[in-house]
């Protein structure tokens, strides 16, 4: 029988001192919260609906950030659960189907409409002037030419510079990883933040990169299996950290880090918190969390207030649109070093670019 | 109707008849295939079968073998009444069967065919080695266990058949149209095995076309017209013209000679065609072929199967492509053409005619209608085609006259292919091969399977074809029919053409030796002229040896 | 009457028994199956749905006469989703590089889709006649390898252009798009919905009246007798192969000249998948085939009104395997149905006037 | 009917011409080509990994992943055989698998990994019910039928666990947790084998590192799936009711001819099909590392599954060979990248080199010259590029079957009637 904790790569001896790490940032001036300072506003009168990418509420990831966002605004903006409306997605489907989708929202009086993932765009170009009245809301994508679409981006390369800085101070062997789902333009900003982070903090560093399957093929959010082979992979090459972008395939990518004692790094929300994957708490550090519901439910309250143009351009570290989370309590000790680079962020000491390479 | 109400009666004292059937109707849809069918059979008897195309041998014979369900009468076996729902009950009351078309499964081993279904009486092992072994041995039925069936030739496969039969412990056994695809000598062998087995008490059912052969085996004989029994005789005490009447109600035609129409115009030239073997042992299934067939010449080709008749006829074709050697044919408008690199299609179009020995696989498309099936091979002539696009008007009248003047016996044109029996679906092709006019016709088994009026038929179109300057490439089993049929005979053995006989003269003895490489020269001139009787003129009584020495001698 | 029993009445039999067994996982679940219903017909009048169906249909059918050729000849392409993919991208991307008027533009940019989609269909196709590899394992692994070739293809490395989060192929000119028929706020119907049906009564002609379709069905209902017929068997297989290709190339030109002008990494995929099912459906006639692109886009379209009355939208992915099957099922059925009471009327013939046993029982009235 | 005549070599008249015109040619036994076969894999894959310094082409963690590559693949390739070597074309291995892996999760999540193996069983079994009844009962042609199965499978599961698995993870797309097998491993084997792939020494650390894989971390599913190769052998092709299933598939008319319920083992082989392909299913969910159930997870392996039995000529044995080789491929390519990939087309272009030797030596010139120049093509290609596109590489293994299968050209002989549908009194 084997235990759970055999250890079956050639990396991670655990008996290096992992690596020479830059100087730390000087200790962060401010936190920014926006959602914080909570006025009273009515959201009783909104009808909202909300159509989701593929996957749909309880993904366990931006959708269902976006349908906590909603929850959120159900519960503090008294919008009435009556008046809400989610539609979801089928895997494969055509334009049409998510034109008529929306149509279906905005011609029954649904206003605002979120539109979850960047597929919408097009049909959003499509549908978005026909409805001047109606507001619409497109998370991770901007609609030219549409003032009433709404864009809710994320800066998703600067929490995950943060993952990079996690990683490098935690690694023993000085050599970490990245494991991508499908190699989307959205993903590699993920890779850009993480490895400009490591270096950042340890110039040094090796870094592994590799995708499950590239752009288009979809599968690579959905294949475990295949997360957990790449993620060994790069172990056997000595990364002890891995930060995964895989959707459900990080599922994979955690139990490899589990079997080789390695550590790994959440994405989205708090997967340390997450059901599906709470067999691999122990392995998961931190996560870097992308606030689509934080921003779902600004949006919905900023559209009550009446004024959209009061919301970030960007979620950004400074609007605490993406982040990281502290579940588990593995990143406690590097806390001030996050949060000093985080403050530099903000601060714009330093920029993040939104795609690896040079 | 009139039936034979067991003419031979069983004796006191005699056992009970083997088998008993009463008054056995079936219908398909369409058909009444057995119509108050009553038959009986005596223990240890061989009892033959006989009846035109389509008469309802077989069908009769799987519904004694529980394969189909007779929808009235009853079946007695060894006095007993019996209700077969599948094979299973027929084997175990006893009763074998050898198909008509053989039923093996080519890509398993000789044993694992035999002991199929059987596994329960020796198992699938040693045990059941040696079980076959030793029945080989008894009935003096050699074969390989181990060797794939697909690598057996016909007489391999027909000893497997009988042994499957045997080894159930069958003491009844039905024998449908097992001489077909057999030379002379290997029927003599057949046949000298089951006077063996009827020594040993086993009882035969036996289908055939050729009545030399019931005469010269059965000992009763029982005539099947149109689904119903016409009458048992005693077959030494009839002639084959008389049974013949019995089937069909008119003379038996025969492949008789005539003056000759040869001319010196020759039409297909071969030389030094080779084809190597498909399985890349580079073994030579042709070998150095050279033949000439002039205007108005039938050219026969005697051999046993699998000697590269089969790959001859498909690399005249163009449907196999030679090794070595060319071919060349003059058209009917007199030009000569090197066919040697043409496609299939545009040999044709040079004015070859084609009647495949499979007509299921090579000649017709099962499924669809008559006037469709008029077109394969013409697609790109009129009168079923112009230019690229067919013409359907063209090909459905085209049809109708070649459904009047073969006598093709089909309710319509727009009846499926499948839907027609064998001898009609025969006409149909060799109707359709006629009907382009060609200089050359390939022929093979042009007569396979078919019943003796359509036999005729056939035989009277090619002739009269031949008067009208046709050259014809006759390939055939039926010897009397290559004697009867053809100017000039060539042997093929092992993929080479060995011996030249002379129709005039040629037994089919002799043949048949030369066919299996007893002899490499054969008489010509020793004995009459063929017999419209056919062959067996005493060769069912002498076995295979007295042929062979017979050949040996003169050679 | 005939005619209505043996192709009509099957279909309508299997939809009504689909339609059942989908009612009844419903009740089973504690769905309502009459409101689903009446909601997805409903869906029809609604909005643009109506157009949509025709629209998808136009697509589903070139998909599925695609499959429809090589099934035609008894081979199963089942890369025609992966060949519909190259096709696409490759004309996008040529479509969006060139400028030409208009017209000719679009013109074009349909030819080099087909020969796209041909070019790919013809690695199976020569891999098979010159190696003897099974076209069903040739085209299963290109399918997988079109993804990425797609996906290289689109790559900003090569020909992609980022849009957002998004990358695709350049944006066809406005001279490359061919216009479609409007029906205001009910939507537009895609111009290239003529070229299917034209691509259909073509498949039609061709199948059934010219020499070529004769030999591709003679292949397909019997290599060997076909062979015999002078029908070159390996260039059957590599023209059958290669139309399909190309038909398969044509699959997403209704929507790449209509309405998206690009194709993007989130461009759908499983067309090809459609197509088989929908070939199956039609039984490889255009007519059928038409029919059946119609029903599984009206299924597809109005799958979208589920979601109103709470209904999960899979159980249409249950209704349309259902249907594929009790299709063959209810034409097996009634086939039987017919045989036997063919056999019935025989019997009653024979016993009514002692009839001639043994000739086909149509033949006994016009004699011989 | 050689009756008469004694001696067969003698007399030519009793030698049956079929017989002495085919020599029948000695013949490897099936096992024997299949060992040489395997150190020829070795030894090419041992020479590539020295001459190219990339050891992971033979390490044991590349073997063990490969393992759980191919396992999937292995059991729904075993599932079609079992179907084809009936004469039931089954393309609807994929619905099936699907059947599989929700049933794994919902009996494992509920009562254990064992009766989730048992629940998947079941359940693919279920699927293969409904593809006999169809394709044996109703006579519908196979591909329509399995067709109608993948629609089904993935229809019929997302519909299930909108109901049944949502309420437990809150997600309609996917299983709660599922407890997995426990994995073990050949203690001292393992080690004793680890430090020999530790000494780095050419071919022993390779064979021992490659070795080591199949030893370690095995789970009992992974166990039952590998054995179910050998089991599938001797049931298919040393039993009686193996004789019957496979002439079903080889002839059925025949077959029925000699009493034997064509019908019964049919339905048999179909049922156990779909049984094997949820097994199959069930090693995505229940095996460690893998994922409760998840829409799409099987992301076409049930086809990749009918392709290697295809390439393993309808064997057992090949069967295995063509899932190792995916299963392989796909994981060097997902765990190592563009640079082993390069490797193994330094490996190819060595393989070519022998197959151009056999070639001389049989003396095919053309066969010889076309791989010449293929190998020099490949050559050139090691040469000039640094590392393939990741989008092609991704797909390596769907290459190197088609390459295997266009450079050996090996005849494959599928069951005569497989495909064919059978109606019961309907022969000849
Ligand atoms: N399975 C079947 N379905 C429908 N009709 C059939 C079937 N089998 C036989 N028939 C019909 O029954 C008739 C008798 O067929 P059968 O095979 O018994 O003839 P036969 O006497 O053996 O002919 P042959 O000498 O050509 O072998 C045929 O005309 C055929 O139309
Ligand atoms: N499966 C079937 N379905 C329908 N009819 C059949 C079937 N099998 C046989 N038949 C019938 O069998 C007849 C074929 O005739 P038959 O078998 O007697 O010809 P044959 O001379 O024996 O041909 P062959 O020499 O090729 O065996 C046709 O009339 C056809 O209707
Ligand atoms: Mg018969
Ligand atoms: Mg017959």
């Amino acid at each position: 029988r084997d235990t759970g904790t055999q250890n079956n790569g050639a990396g991670n001896t655990g008996n290096k001192t992992g690596c020479t790490l830059a100087p730390k940032p000087p200790a962060a001036s401010t936190t920014a919260s926006s959602s914080a300072q909570d006025e009273q506003v009515d959201g009783s009168k909104l009808k909202v609906g909300l159509a989701y990418d593929i996957g749909g509420r309880g993904d366990a990831s931006f959708n269902d950030a976006a349908a906590a966002g909603l929850d959120m605004a159900i519960s503090k903006l008294g919008v009435s659960k009556d008046n809400t409306k989610e539609l979801t997605a089928s895997p494969q489907e055509s334009e049409d189907a998510k034109q008529t989708r929306l149509r279906q929202l905005a011609s029954e009086g649904y206003s605002p409409i979120i539109t979850v993932g960047f597929a919408y765009s097009d049909a959003l170009k499509a549908v978005a002037p026909q409805f001047p009245d109606t507001k619409f809301a497109i998370v991770d994508a901007t609609v030219d030419g549409a003032p009433n679409v709404t864009p809710l981006i994320f800066a998703e390369e600067q929490g995950s510079f943060l993952a990079g800085v996690a990683a490098a101070y935690k690694s023993k062997s000085c050599h970490i990883g990245f494991v991508g789902g499908v190699e989307t333009p959205l993903i590699k900003k993920f890779e850009a933040g993480y490895i400009q982070g490591a270096k950042a903090a340890a110039p040094d560093i090796k870094i592994e990169s590799k995708y499950l399957t590239p752009a288009g093929d979809n599968s690579g959010f959905q294949d475990p299996p295949k997360g957990n082979v790449v993620a060994k992979g790069e172990i056997d090459a000595g990364a002890d950290v891995l930060y995964h972008a895989s959707g459900a395939s990080g599922k994979g990518v955690f139990e490899a880090a589990k079997t080789a004692n390695a550590l790994a790094i959440g994405v989205d929300s708090d997967q340390y918190n997450q059901a599906t994957v709470a067999d691999f708490k122990d392995v998961i550090m931190t996560s870097m969390i992308k606030r689509v519901d934080v921003a779902v439910y600004d949006y919905v309250k900023a559209v009550a207030k009446g004024d959209v143009s009061t919301l970030p351009k960007v979620f950004d570290l400074k609007s605490d649109g993406v982040g990281y989370s502290t579940s588990g309590g593995k990143v406690d000790d590097i806390k001030d070093v996050l949060d000093g680079y985080k403050g530099q962020i903000v601060d714009g000491k330093i920029t993040v670019k939104d795609t690896p390479g040079n | 109707m009139s039936s034979s109400a067991a003419p031979v009666a069983a004796g006191a004292g005699e056992a009970p008849p083997a088998v008993v059937l009463s008054g056995i109707t079936k219908r398909f849809p369409g058909v009444v295939a057995n119509s108050d069918v009553h038959l009986t059979v005596r223990h240890a008897e061989v009892h033959a079968l006989c009846g035109e195309n389509g008469a309802g041998k077989s069908t009769l014979m799987k519904i004694l073998y529980g394969m189909q369900h007779p929808d009235e009468g009853t079946i007695e076996v060894n006095g007993a009444p019996v209700r077969f729902r599948s094979p299973t009950d027929a084997i175990r009351a006893g009763i074998g069967m050898v198909h008509q078309h053989f039923m093996l499964a080519d890509n398993l081993t000789v044993l694992e065919n035999v002991v199929l279904g059987a596994e329960r009486l020796h198992g699938i092992g040693a045990r059941a080695r040696r079980r076959l072994v030793e029945l080989a041995e008894r009935t003096g039925m050699r074969v390989e266990p181990d060797a794939l069936v697909e690598r057996l030739g016909v007489a391999d496969r027909q000893r497997v058949e009988i042994l499957k039969v045997l080894y159930r412990g069958a003491r009844i056994i039905i024998l449908d149209e097992p001489t077909a695809v057999l030379v002379p000598q290997e029927v003599d062998e057949l046949f000298d095995t089951l006077r063996g087995m009827r020594e040993q008490g086993y009882t035969f059912l036996f289908i055939s076309h050729k009545l030399d052969e019931v005469r010269a085996i059965a000992d009763s004989v029982t005539v099947i017209r149109r689904g119903t029994t016409v009458g048992t005789a005693d077959p030494k005490s009839v002639s084959s013209r008389q049974l013949a009447e019995m089937m069909v109600g008119s003379a038996l035609p025969s492949p008789e000679t005539r003056e000759s129409t040869v001319t010196d115009q020759v039409v297909l030239r071969v030389e030094g065609l080779s084809l190597l073997a498909e399985d890349g042992s580079g073994r030579a299934v042709l070998d150095g072929i050279d033949l000439v067939v002039r205007s108005g010449e039938v050219l026969g080709i005697a051999g046993v199967e699998g000697n590269g008749q089969t790959e001859l006829v498909e690399t005249v074709m163009g449907m196999r492509h030679a090794s070595s050697g060319r071919v060349w044919l003059t058209g009917r408008d007199g030009t000569t053409r090197e066919l040697t690199n043409l496609t299939t299609l545009h040999r044709r179009e040079a004015g070859i005619g084609y009647v495949p020995e499979d007509r299921h696989r090579h000649g017709l498309l099962l499924t669809q209608p008559l006037w469709l099936n008029r077109v394969l091979g013409h697609q790109t002539r009129p009168p079923v085609s112009r230019g690229q696009w067919l013409d359907l008007a063209g090909a459905k009248q085209d049809t109708r006259r070649i459904v009047e003047e073969f006598d093709v016996r089909t309710p319509g044109i727009d009846v499926a292919a499948a839907a027609l029996s064998g001898g009609n679906q025969q006409k149909l092709v060799v109707g359709r091969e006629l009907s382009a006019d060609p200089a050359l016709l390939i022929a093979s088994h042009p007569t396979r399977g078919v019943d003796v009026g359509a036999q005729a038929l056939i035989w009277d179109q090619i002739r009269a074809a031949r008067a009208g300057g046709l050259a014809v490439l006759l390939i055939s089993a039926d010897l009397d029919e290559l004697i009867g049929l053809s100017d000039t005979i060539k042997v093929m053995f092992r993929g080479r053409l060995v011996a030249d006989a002379d129709p005039a003269s040629v037994t089919p003895e002799e043949l048949g030796s030369a066919m299996t490489g007893a002899t490499t020269d054969v008489p010509t001139g020793a004995h009459g002229g063929s017999t419209s009787d056919g062959p067996g003129t005493g060769s069912s009584t002498a076995d295979s040896e007295v042929a062979d020495s017979e050949g040996g001698e003169r050679g | 009457m005939n005619v209505v029993r043996g192709k009509l009445l099957p279909p309508v039999l299997a939809i009504v028994f689909a339609a059942l067994l989908c009612s009844i996982a419903l009740l089973v679940s504690g769905g309502n199956p009459a409101s689903a219903l009446t909601a997805m017909v409903a869906q029809v009048g609604e909005g643009t749905t109506a157009v949509d169906i025709v629209n998808s249909a136009s697509v589903y059918y070139l998909a599925g006469l695609a499959v429809a050729i090589g099934f035609q000849m008894n081979l199963f392409n089942i890369g025609v989703e992966g060949q519909y993919r190259v096709g696409a991208v490759v004309a996008a991307i040529v479509g969006g590089a060139i400028s030409l008027p208009a017209g000719l533009h679009a013109a074009v940019i349909i030819v080099v889709a087909a020969l796209a989609g041909a070019a790919y269909a013809a690695i199976p196709a020569i891999l098979k006649v010159t190696r003897g590899v099974n076209e069903v394992i040739a085209t299963i692994m290109l399918n997988a390898i079109a993804a990425g070739v797609v996906a290289f293809l689109i790559s900003q490395d090569a020909f992609g252009v980022l849009r957002g989060n998004n990358i695709g192929t350049a944006e066809i000119a406005e001279t490359g798009w061919v216009p479609g028929i409007s029906f205001g706020s009910n939507g537009t119907v895609f111009g290239l919905v003529l070229l299917a049906a034209a691509v259909g009564v073509g498949y039609w002609v061709m199948m059934n009246r010219s020499r070529f379709g004769f030999e591709l069905r003679a292949s397909g209902e019997s290599a060997t007798a076909a062979s015999a017929g002078g029908v070159n068997a390996k260039r059957m297989v590599l023209v059958a192969m290669l139309l399909s290709g190309a038909m398969a190339g044509l699959v997403t030109m209704p929507e790449l000249l209509g309405r998206d002008h690009t194709y993007l990494i989130t461009s759908p995929t499983g067309y090809g998948f459609t197509g088989i099912a929908v070939a199956l459906l039609g039984r490889n006639h255009p007519g059928g085939v038409a029919l059946g692109a119609l029903l599984w886009a009206f299924l597809d379209k109005s799958a979208l009104a589920l979601d109103n009355v709470g209904v999960p939208k899979e159980i249409v992915t249950i209704m349309q395997g259902t249907i594929v099957l009790s299709v063959v099922v209810a034409y097996e059925i009634v086939r039987r149905l017919e045989l036997a009471a063919e056999q019935r009327r025989v019997g009653r013939q024979n016993s009514g006037n002692g009839g001639a046993p043994g000739q086909p029982a149509g033949a006994s009235a016009g004699g011989v | 009917m050689a009756a008469t005549t004694t001696s067969g070599g003698e007399n030519p008249s009793a030698a049956p011409m079929t017989r002495t015109l085919t020599p029948p040619r000695r013949r490897l036994p099936g096992w024997a080509t299949g060992m040489l076969w395997v150190a020829v894999a070795v030894t090419v894959l041992s020479t590539t990994a020295y001459l190219t310094n990339i050891p992971q082409l033979t390490s044991s963690s590349t073997t063990q992943t490969a393992v759980r590559l191919a396992l999937p693949i292995l059991l729904a390739g075993l599932g079609g055989l079992w179907a084809e070597r009936a004469g039931v074309v089954n393309i609807g291995l994929e619905g099936m698998m699907i059947f599989g892996t929700w049933g794994a999760a919902w009996g494992g999540y509920y009562w254990g990994p064992w009766v989730g193996l048992l629940a998947a069983a079941v359940f693919g079994a279920l699927g293969g019910l409904i593809h006999a009844l169809a394709t044996v009962t109703f006579g519908v042609n196979h591909i329509v039928s399995g067709v109608a199965m993948n629609l089904l499978g993935a229809g019929v599961t997302k519909y299930l666990s909108t109901l049944i698995f949502q309420p437990l993870s809150h997600n309609p797309r996917e299983s709660p947790p599922v407890p997995k097998f426990e994995t073990y491993s050949a203690a001292g084997l393992s080690d004793w084998l680890a430090q020999l792939e530790a000494t780095q020494r050419v071919g022993i650390a390779d064979v021992a590192g490659i070795l080591r894989g199949l030893v370690t971390g095995v789970s009992p599913l992974t166990m039952l799936g590998i054995l179910l190769v050998p089991v599938t052998y001797l049931v298919l092709w040393r039993t009686r009711f193996g004789l019957r299933l496979r002439s079903c598939g080889e002839n059925p008319v025949a077959t029925e001819s000699l009493g034997v319920n064509v019908y019964l083992h049919k339905y048999l082989a179909v049922v156990a099909s779909g049984a094997l392909a949820g097994i199959g299913g069930a090693t995505l969910v229940l095996n460690p590392g893998q994922a409760g159930f998840l829409e799409n997870q099987t992301n076409g392996r049930g086809y990749i599954g009918l392709a290697a039995m295809i390439f393993g000529n309808w064997r057992p044995g090949g069967l295995l060979g063509g899932a190792a080789l995916f299963g392989y491929s796909d994981g060097l390519q997902l765990s190592s990248g563009g640079q082993t990939v390069l490797a193994l087309v330094y490996g190819v272009v060595l393989l070519l080199g022998v197959l151009v030797l056999v070639q001389l030596f049989r003396r095919r010139w053309l066969a010889a010259g076309v791989s010449l120049v293929a190998a020099a093509l490949l050559y050139t290609l090691y040469w000039t590029v640094d590392e393939l596109p990741s989008e092609l590489t991704t797909y390596l293994p769907h290459f190197l079957t088609l390459v295997v299968l266009a450079v050996a050209s090996q005849r494959l002989r599928p069951p005569a009637a497989d495909g064919v549908v059978y109606r019961r009194g309907e022969g000849d």
